[in-house]
């Protein structure tokens, strides 16, 4: 491998806030673990854990405590110490429930305790997703020391102030960040992970992201070589890059499902009835879908069909989940055995501006329109359709949901659970599910932790709360040279091991 | 034109300031949807969208927020950037720049591009040059910028690699090499109006009695076109310029996407759609005065040009 | 033409001098065959009806008319500096017209207003011509362009230089481009209507003013005007314009007692005179032909009482009809004599001397 | 008095009419096409603008699909000519209100001045120096996305410049002589206003309407572009040619032909702008 | 003591309240003087364009500036205006018969079913023929188009016509036509008439009394006769030195006035003229003369006609003044 050099890697957006904690985008959370290190980090298929900061975890036999061992001889970016003082400040600040809206990923931690260099965690009860948390990027650690000598005299005072140029314990740290521009990273020279040439990593010197929002002139930007990397390819254009001899397009398997999330309740906001409470109707929709057709028409052949509410690559998919086949005549019957032989006329927000709700939608208009499901479409900006789904004002739209920790529980908790989201707005509550979600969040045994998923998984898809459609990959195209990046199936970019070779 | 009519069409932004400063305060509060919500998307529990709303103190009654942020502003604060959470003014300040280098980098490409044009077009008048000159800039005023950039972008950009794909770089020198592409799709835009206008109003200069009365004090054509003709013709042009010219300030938005140029019209519409009311009202205040500015400067070249323009 | 007195040759000599404008509605033949000479130190009155093609001939004598208006026949010019033959100013090529243009010939536009141009001080459009044609720059310029100003007898003229046009009054206006046309000192000054737009008051200050230059700078002018009071006041001799063509040419003397030309006859008949307060006029009938589409033969036929068919059957050329008199009228010989009191009067009394008033002493 | 006076004075046959400029007449040759694809689209494409076909994504112009195929397999020319009548709608409901209100307003306060003009010219002073895109966006999310709420927006401030046009040309024509003479007959106020100045002074305005149609489909395709445009699957030509970007390289003619559609229009509405300012001269 | 609401003009109202300037039925009173000297303002203030501040003007003892609504419309019909502009005096987009059938049916001053006769009527009263209504004013004439000027102010069958700068713009040929037109009109319907002019020989031509106005104030009225034969105010003379006569051998080389008009924002203190006028002395710039009858209708308005005043200053040219007003 080539040490050294530059890579410029065109973003669509830039970040916002490089807090760990505060943050809450994935503008930023793709991006944290290059700058901030977890005591564990999510493997590359972000099924399962693998050591970082911590060499081992150990877990009591009730399951109550966790102890932790920290790596020898690990330094922040700016080569002090990482100590246990630091990982109790860390976790502490991350589970605090006035901060953020991430410290639920690690609600069961009751409190922390530093030794030497081992970190003691006691919780409230067995906790089955806790190494998954303390591998997600609210549970980065930070140097107390640098952060309490930021400006401010809170913590969120400090933590803005701390973001603005932040020291982390990642393969890199920020250099230089002209907002919605460009943020310059250097490698970090106290990294403790050693690359395939036995020395540090990472191996570039330099990683630069270029904020180009618009999708052509990131491609032509890449095609004329003046970037060596571009994320959020439009699947549209992917066959076309993957036959550009100085290309590579990579499509990395992700978490992401996209869907449409249905109002399950009886009446809609605006008082009038709502066929989608009934779940012939919702199955009807369901099976009215080609998800075949749809993933050539919107993904380009780059998706797979939904077979469940969770991504297949979510911990503890089942694999034997069906969801459902395109069958016409049985949406035609369940309509009519619902009672709507005339069809049904529904309405779905899209996100303005988005090509690919439209496209979407668009073609959902035809499919269903064959089984006399009328569909219209509502364009809206993310901040009216966010408030109008928020207030339960809406009868379907259009989502998408990307894990941010490696377990199947977040997903669970916010499209299955009724929770304080009522099942992603759907106002779906099923008692069962209820139950054995409960069940699983104390279960530590993996296997019989899939059991429940697997019965959670059956009862919603029989429910039909949502409207599967498909799993997408990260469409990422890389220069030939570029050797070594991944983005795992959480989203996160990941430029430790990436480099550029002649 | 004298100071005290520049200090009384200073003074007079400051009652529209205020009128733009009410109506926009109450039209971001007015459409729905919050920052909060739209920031944390689907995974924030109201627990947490009522928190985030308190700590930034939009759980107030409107008229409270109203008073906070007019008593902020008389301290020269515009707030905070919800997204961001870096202060509107400092946002501002690193983005206008770039904006206002494109802006005025487009009004002088397309004024380049217009005069000439517009001048041989007019002395050519209902030839075929006059109509390739016309058809071209109707062209150009009807293709949407999008389009139009792109498509520059890809040829002139990419095939030929004549221009830098993007961005806008570091040295004076930089910025005019990298945003040119975008000064020329919207110089276009620009010429396409301002074609029209000096096209006709040269051809009406070019009949007065003056000309004539020039040519025949036996002056040189060019002289007669510069002296007599152009600086006539551009009295009626430099307005419309200036009411261009205030459009295009706030209006860069999509060539700033295209362009991948991080000026202010791509940060008021990212503000807008996710609600950063703090932005969208400093730069919202901003762009007002900005725009008042332009149109008092225009003003005051209209008068320069135009001895015979009241100014008092 | 008819030198007469001063036997010397005509400072321009115009031959056949034809105007073609096309526009939608046809060719408009705005000057047709026009001839006359003019002397050196003569002014020439040029009159004629609105419409009739006095200002398109004079822009014709500068070869001001752009394509696609066009001029054919000869305007012989003879005034050049560097003595040799005469030369046809029609043909010369730009760069050696712009010389004449302004340089010998110099031109008065009808209204001050809309010939100098609004953004550019006085003083810039006077210096702007003593750059071209005297090569005077800076100082000088100015210092000679007050000079100018002050000879057209505008008050304080170092300081109206700075001045633009519209800062002056409608008289101050014609007397900066009087200025601005002597700036290069021209051997021919034409004149259209200068006065036209003017106050009695200030016409009569400014025709005095041209006659005054033109005695000291001994300039030929060529005066277009309408209106006939200004003529009897300023011209050696006239020519009178009907639908494009000359149609009497007379010292001026003899054009106001003895017209030979019924149109001529008609238009000092149609005057009101001293003695007929409150009884009607007598007009000419109808109105100016339509110069798209001239009637057969003499143009003035349809309007005219003593046509015959004959009139109406050719157009009759320009005929020397006395000596120094020429006049395109068949019937000359047979228009009534003009009742010479009642056209050829006076507007006050003769009686009346102003120093008469009384004088307030102190 | 024995006054001779002509009895008749005979007048002068001046042709009635003057031709038409020949950029005109194509300027209503266009309109007229397009105004026949607007109302019978069906006349002239055997495809439905909305029917997916499959079998036929992205394909090139071909004799069948002269236009190519969009990345749904729908035809591209039978959208462009089902866009017409969409976009000539755009063109017609975002002008109309802003050239009506505008002009009468204009007129109104041009006629009367005084306080009513000071207080409309402080109103466009605040129109025209406040982000024309917040206020759409505002607009659009308080009301709704669509074309009904595009036009709103566009036409709260877009009368501004039809009010400047009028009111200054009729501040010009109530001093011309004609106008004064009207008041001098003894007409009401609304008489001299709506009869006689107002035919006077609307020409700047019919000819800028002109210009403003075609802003008036550009602004539609802008705000399509950001999704605040006509929705799907109406075929709308700046939201085709912003679908078509992402087909730009790979498939131009989904973009390229909606594009010179909006072309076509602004020509049209060009030349018909520029015939009219020449036909609506009044002859002197 | 008045001021229209841009300023100057006023003046020429002031004068006449100081004046009493009162025409008479039939009569024709022309006003003279230079550009911008307020006769325009002074004849639309008579038809109410413009109204006064204060000051009166009564016609047929109705305080006109005091009219409202259809009292005012009611006195327009009576009092008419006639434009000096043949171009823009008519309404370019409707024919002649529009203007006139609107002006018939606005005042009701026919029933409906007798407009069309009484329009061609009117059309041939100005001379022109009846298939003149289907024309459009730009395939007339100027004289053509101030025969329709005046046919329109005749469809209100007004007593008096006020015409400001009637003939101004036209030919000589076609001027006399004109000039034929509106004796005989005011001989056959017994009109009134102020003839508002810069054409001196015109006015004397049509006038009964003639009104010279300087600077926006009356310098002399006085019958025809009277003011051309034996002008008094020095302005006067000098306007008809200055008129160019036809006889080619009657010229003068110095002009008649010398200067040029004052801008009428800055009129000169006391008498306006007094900066052009060679028999200024002191008084005329700190005391305005006042308008005053010197015998015969002959109204001057000049300190040196003004015995009362002038006495005081030296008996001399006393004697010398009234030599010269009584010639
Ligand atoms: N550029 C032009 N295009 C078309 N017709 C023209 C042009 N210039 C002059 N004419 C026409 O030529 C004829 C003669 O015009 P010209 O200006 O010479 O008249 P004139 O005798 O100077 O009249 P006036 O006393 O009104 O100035 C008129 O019928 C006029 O309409
Ligand atoms: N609307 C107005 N606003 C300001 N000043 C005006 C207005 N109308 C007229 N004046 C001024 O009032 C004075 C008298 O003008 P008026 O038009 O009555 O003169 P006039 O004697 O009719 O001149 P002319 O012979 O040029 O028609 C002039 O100085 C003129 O500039
Ligand atoms: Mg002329
Ligand atoms: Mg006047």
């Amino acid at each position: 491998v080539t040490r050294g050099g530059q890579m410029v890697f065109g973003r669509y957006a830039d970040s916002l806030f490089l807090d760990p904690v505060l943050n809450d985008a994935n503008l930023d959370i793709w991006i944290l673990t290059n700058l901030y290190d977890t005591l564990l980090q999510p493997t590359d298929d972000g099924k399962s854990v693998r050591p970082g900061l911590a060499t081992t975890y150990v877990l009591s036999t009730d399951g109550k405590t966790m102890r932790l061992t920290l790596r020898p001889g690990i330094k922040f970016a700016d080569g002090s110490p990482i100590t246990s003082a630091d990982v109790k400040f860390s976790l502490d600040r991350a589970r605090n429930p006035d901060n953020g809206a991430w410290n639920g990923l690690l609600e069961s931690i009751t409190s922390v305790t530093a030794g030497n260099n081992l970190v003691t965690l006691t919780l409230k009860h067995p906790d089955p997703t806790l190494p998954a948390a303390l591998a997600t990027f609210n549970a980065a650690i930070m140097s107390q020391k640098l952060f309490n000598a930021a400006a401010g005299a809170n913590d969120a005072a400090k933590a803005k102030a701390f973001a603005e140029k932040p020291v982390g314990s990642g393969p890199f740290v920020v250099s230089d960040w002209k907002r919605g521009s460009y943020m310059v990273l250097k490698r970090n020279p106290y990294y403790w992970k050693k690359g395939e040439d036995g020395k540090a990593l990472p191996y570039l010197d330099t990683l630069r992201f270029e904020i180009i929002p618009d999708d052509n002139t990131r491609i032509l930007k890449l095609q004329a070589g003046e970037i060596q990397g571009a994320e959020f390819i439009p699947l549209s254009r992917v066959a076309e890059l993957k036959a550009n001899p100085k290309l590579n397009m990579l499509l990395f398997p992700s978490t992401k499902v996209n869907d449409l999330i249905l109002n399950n309740r009886p009446k809609l906001k605006d008082g009038t009835a709502n066929p989608l409470s009934d779940v012939r109707v919702r199955q009807a929709l369901n099976y009215a879908v080609n998800r075949d057709a749809l993933i050539q028409l919107v993904t380009f052949g780059t998706g797979k069909p939904m077979k469940s509410f969770m991504s297949s690559a979510t911990p503890l998919f089942d694999t034997t989940q069906k969801g459902y086949t395109f069958d016409p005549t049985k949406a035609k019957a369940l309509l009519a055995a619902a009672g709507y032989k005339n069809g049904i006329d529904v309405t779905s927000m899209a996100t303005s501006g988005s090509a690919d709700d439209l496209a979407l939608l668009t073609a959902l208009q035809q499919m269903w329109g064959a089984v006399g499901i009328r569909l219209k479409i509502e364009q809206l900006d993310t901040a009216t359709k966010t408030a109008r789904y928020r207030a339960n004002d809406f009868q379907m739209r259009t989502g998408a949901w990307t894990d941010d920790i490696a377990d199947p529980s977040e997903i669970t908790g916010y499209y299955a659970v009724f929770g304080a989201t009522e099942a992603a707005h759907t106002g779906f509550k099923n008692d069962t599910i209820e139950k054995l979600f409960v069940q699983s969040q104390q279960e530590t045994s993996r296997v019989k932790r899939a059991g429940l998923y697997r019965q959670i998984q059956t009862l919603y898809t029989n429910a039909a709360p949502t409207v599967y459609l498909y799993e997408t990959p990260y469409p990422v195209a890389l220069t030939k040279n570029v050797r070594g990046f991944s983005q795992i199936p959480l989203g996160y970019n990941i430029f430790e091991r990436t480099s550029l070779e002649k | 034109m004298n100071s005290a009519y520049v200090i009384r069409r200073l003074l007079q932004i400051i009652p529209l300031f205020l009128a733009v400063m009410v109506l926009i305060f109450v039209l971001v509060h007015l459409i729905p949807g919050d920052p909060v919500s739209t920031l944390l998307g689907d995974r924030a529990t109201p627990d947490i969208v009522a928190r985030a709303n308190k700590e930034l103190g939009l759980d107030k009654p409107l008229i409270v927020q109203f008073g906070l942020f007019v008593v902020q502003l008389l301290h020269g604060n515009l707030g905070e950037s919800i997204n961001l959470k870096i202060p509107v003014l400092r946002l501002i300040g690193e983005r206008l720049p770039i904006t206002l280098f494109l802006t005025v980098y487009a009004a002088v490409l397309g004024v380049l591009m217009a005069v000439p044009l517009a001048v041989l077009a007019a002395v050519r008048r209902n030839t075929w040059v006059d109509a390739l000159i016309r058809g071209f800039f109707q062209f150009g005023l009807s293709l949407p910028v999008f389009y139009l950039g792109l498509q520059l972008l890809t040829l002139l950009g990419a095939r030929l690699g004549l221009f830098p794909i993007g961005g806008y770089g570091e040295t004076f020198g930089d910025h005019l090499f990298h945003l040119f592409l975008p000064a020329l799709t919207l110089g276009l835009n620009l010429a396409a109006v301002l074609v029209r206008t000096l096209r006709s109003s040269v051809i009406e200069v070019l009949t007065a009695e003056y000309v004539d009365f020039a040519r025949a004090k036996g002056l040189r054509s060019g002289v007669i076109m510069t002296r007599h003709v152009l600086r006539n013709a551009m009295i009626a042009t430099v307005t419309l310029l200036g009411l261009n010219i205030g459009a295009l300030i706030g209006g860069a938005v999509i060539t700033e996407t295209v362009f991948a140029i991080p000026g202010v019209g791509r940060l008021m519409v990212d503000a807008i759609f996710s609600r950063d009311y703090p932005v969208v009202q400093g730069l919202t205040l901003v762009f007002a005065v900005l725009v008042a500015l332009v149109f008092l400067a225009t003003d005051l070249i209209h008068a320069r040009l135009d001895p015979r323009a009241e100014v008092v | 033409m008819t030198g007469g007195a001063a036997p010397t040759a005509p400072l321009l000599s115009v031959r056949d001098l034809n105007v073609r404008i096309p526009t939608p509605g046809g060719e408009l033949h705005a000057v047709r065959g026009v001839n006359f000479d003019l002397m050196p130190g003569e002014v020439l009155g040029l009159v004629g009806e609105s419409g009739s093609g006095k200002s398109v001939t004079l822009r014709a004598l500068l070869k001001l008319h752009r394509a696609p208006i066009r001029m054919t026949g000869e305007v012989m010019y003879g005034g050049q500096t560097q003595a040799g033959p005469p030369q046809n100013l029609l043909t010369l090529p730009d760069s050696r017209l712009r010389s004449v243009r302004g340089g010998q010939i110099s031109m008065i536009f009808q209204e001050p207003m809309t010939a100098l141009n609004p953004v550019l001080s006085v003083g810039e459009q006077i210096t702007e011509n003593l750059r071209e044609h005297k090569g005077l720059r800076g100082k000088a310029a100015l210092d000679r362009a007050a000079e100018l100003l002050d000879l057209t007898g505008i008050p304080s003229p170092r300081a109206r230089l700075a001045d633009y046009p519209h800062q002056f009054s409608g008289g101050m206006r014609q007397r900066a481009m009087i200025a601005i046309a002597l700036a290069s000192e021209p051997k021919l000054l034409l004149a259209d209507e200068p006065t036209t737009a003017l106050d009695v008051t200030i016409q009569d200050q400014i025709l005095r003013l041209l006659l005054r230059l033109r005695e000291e700078l001994n300039m030929s002018v060529v005066l277009v005007t309408h209106d006939l009071g200004v003529v009897a006041q300023t011209c050696d001799r006239v020519a009178v314009m009907y639908g494009g063509r000359l149609m009497e040419t007379a010292g001026v003397n003899e054009l106001f007692t003895h017209p030979l030309h019924a149109y001529t006859h008609g238009l000092l008949g149609s005057l009101p005179g001293a003695d007929a307060h409150r009884r009607p006029l007598r007009p000419i009938p109808g109105g100016p032909p339509d110069l798209r589409r001239l009637p057969q033969g003499c143009t003035f036929a349809p309007r005219c009482t003593y046509a015959t068919d004959a009139c109406r059957a050719a157009e009759p050329p320009l005929m020397e009809v006395a000596a120094g008199h020429h006049s395109a009228c068949i019937h000359y010989d047979k228009l009534p004599p003009i009742g010479g009191a009642s056209v050829v009067e006076s507007l006050i009394p003769e009686t009346l001397v102003l120093d008469t008033l009384p004088e307030a002493s102190l | 008095m024995t006054a001779t006076l002509p009895a008749t004075v005979t007048v002068a046959p001046v042709p009635r009419r003057r031709s038409l400029k020949p950029t005109l007449i194509i300027g209503l040759v266009l309109l007229l096409i397009l105004l026949l694809a607007a109302a019978f689209p069906r006349l002239f494409t055997p495809f439905s603008p909305t029917d997916f076909d499959y079998t036929a994504i992205l394909k090139g112009p071909t004799g069948k699909h002269w236009f190519g195929t969009d990345n749904f397999g729908r035809d591209v020319f039978s959208r462009v000519v089902h866009g017409t009548r969409i976009d000539l709608q755009i063109a017609f409901f975002t002008t109309a209100f802003p050239f009506v209100f505008g002009t009468l307003l204009g007129a109104v306060t041009g006629f009367r001045g005084r306080w009513g003009d000071a207080v409309v010219g402080r109103v466009a002073d605040l129109v025209v120096v406040f982000p024309f895109l917040v206020l759409v966006i505002a607009i659009v999310a308080v009301l709704g996305p669509g074309l009904t709420n595009m036009y709103i927006a566009v036409s709260a401030v877009g009368w501004v410049s039809y009010w400047r046009l009028t009111r200054g040309e009729v501040l010009a024509q109530k001093k011309a002589e004609y106008a004064q003479a009207a008041q001098v007959l003894g007409y009401s106020p609304a008489r001299v206003l709506l009869r006689h100045i107002l035919p006077n002074a609307v020409t700047p305005s019919v000819v800028y309407l002109m210009t403003d149609m075609s802003l008036g489909i550009l602004l539609g395709a802008s705000l399509g572009y950001l999704g605040l445009g006509a929705q799907p699957p109406t075929p709308e030509w700046g939201v085709m040619v912003a679908d078509g970007k992402n087909f730009m390289v790979t498939a131009w003619w989904i973009s390229t032909f909606p594009g010179l559609a909006l072309t076509l229009a602004g020509v049209t509405f060009s030349l018909i702008g520029d015939g009219l300012a020449d036909a609506l001269r009044p002859r002197a | 003591m008045i001021s229209r609401w841009r300023g100057q003009p006023v003046r020429a109202v002031q004068a006449l309240t100081d004046v009493n300037l009162s025409v008479r039925r039939g009569e024709t009173l022309g006003i003279v003087g230079e550009s911008g000297c307020g006769k325009s303002t002074l004849a639309r203030t008579l038809v109410r364009l413009y109204t006064a501040d204060s000051g009166e003007v009564k016609y047929d003892g109705q305080d006109v500036m005091a009219l409202q609504g259809a009292e005012l419309r009611a006195y327009n019909r009576r009092v008419q205006m006639i434009f000096q502009d043949p171009f823009s005096s008519l309404n370019p987009r409707m024919t002649v018969g529009q203007v006139l059938r609107e002006a018939l049916s606005v005042h009701k001053m026919r029933p409906a079913e007798q407009i069309p006769a009484r329009v061609t009527e009117l059309l041939s009263l100005v001379g022109l023929p009846a298939e003149a209504a289907g024309r459009l004013p730009h395939e007339f004439s100027g004289g053509q188009r101030q025969r329709i000027g005046i046919a329109r102010a005749l469809a209100l069958e007004p007593e008096c016509l006020i015409a400001d700068e009637l003939v101004s713009a036209l030919d000589v040929s076609v001027q006399a036509q004109v000039v034929n037109l509106l004796l005989e009109l005011q001989e056959r319907l017994n009109l009134t008439v102020l003839f508002v002019a810069h054409d001196l020989r015109l006015v004397r031509h049509l006038s009964h009394r003639v009104a010279v106005m300087y600077l926006g104030r009356m310098v002399e009225v006085a019958p025809t006769q009277a003011t051309f034969e034996s002008p008094r105010h020095p302005y006067t003379q000098g306007l008809l030195a200055a008129a160019p006569t036809l006889d080619p051998s009657r010229r003068s080389a110095a002009p008649a006035i010398s200067g040029e008009l004052p801008s009428p924002l800055n009129v000169p203190s006391g008498c306006a003229f007094r900066t052009r006028c060679p028999h200024a002395f002191e008084r005329c710039a700190a005391e305005r003369p006042l308008l005053k009858d010197t015998g015969e209708g002959h109204m001057v308005a000049c300190h040196l006609y003004d015995p009362a005043e002038h006495a005081s200053t030296a008996t001399g040219a006393e004697t010398e003044r009234r030599a010269a007003a009584t010639p």
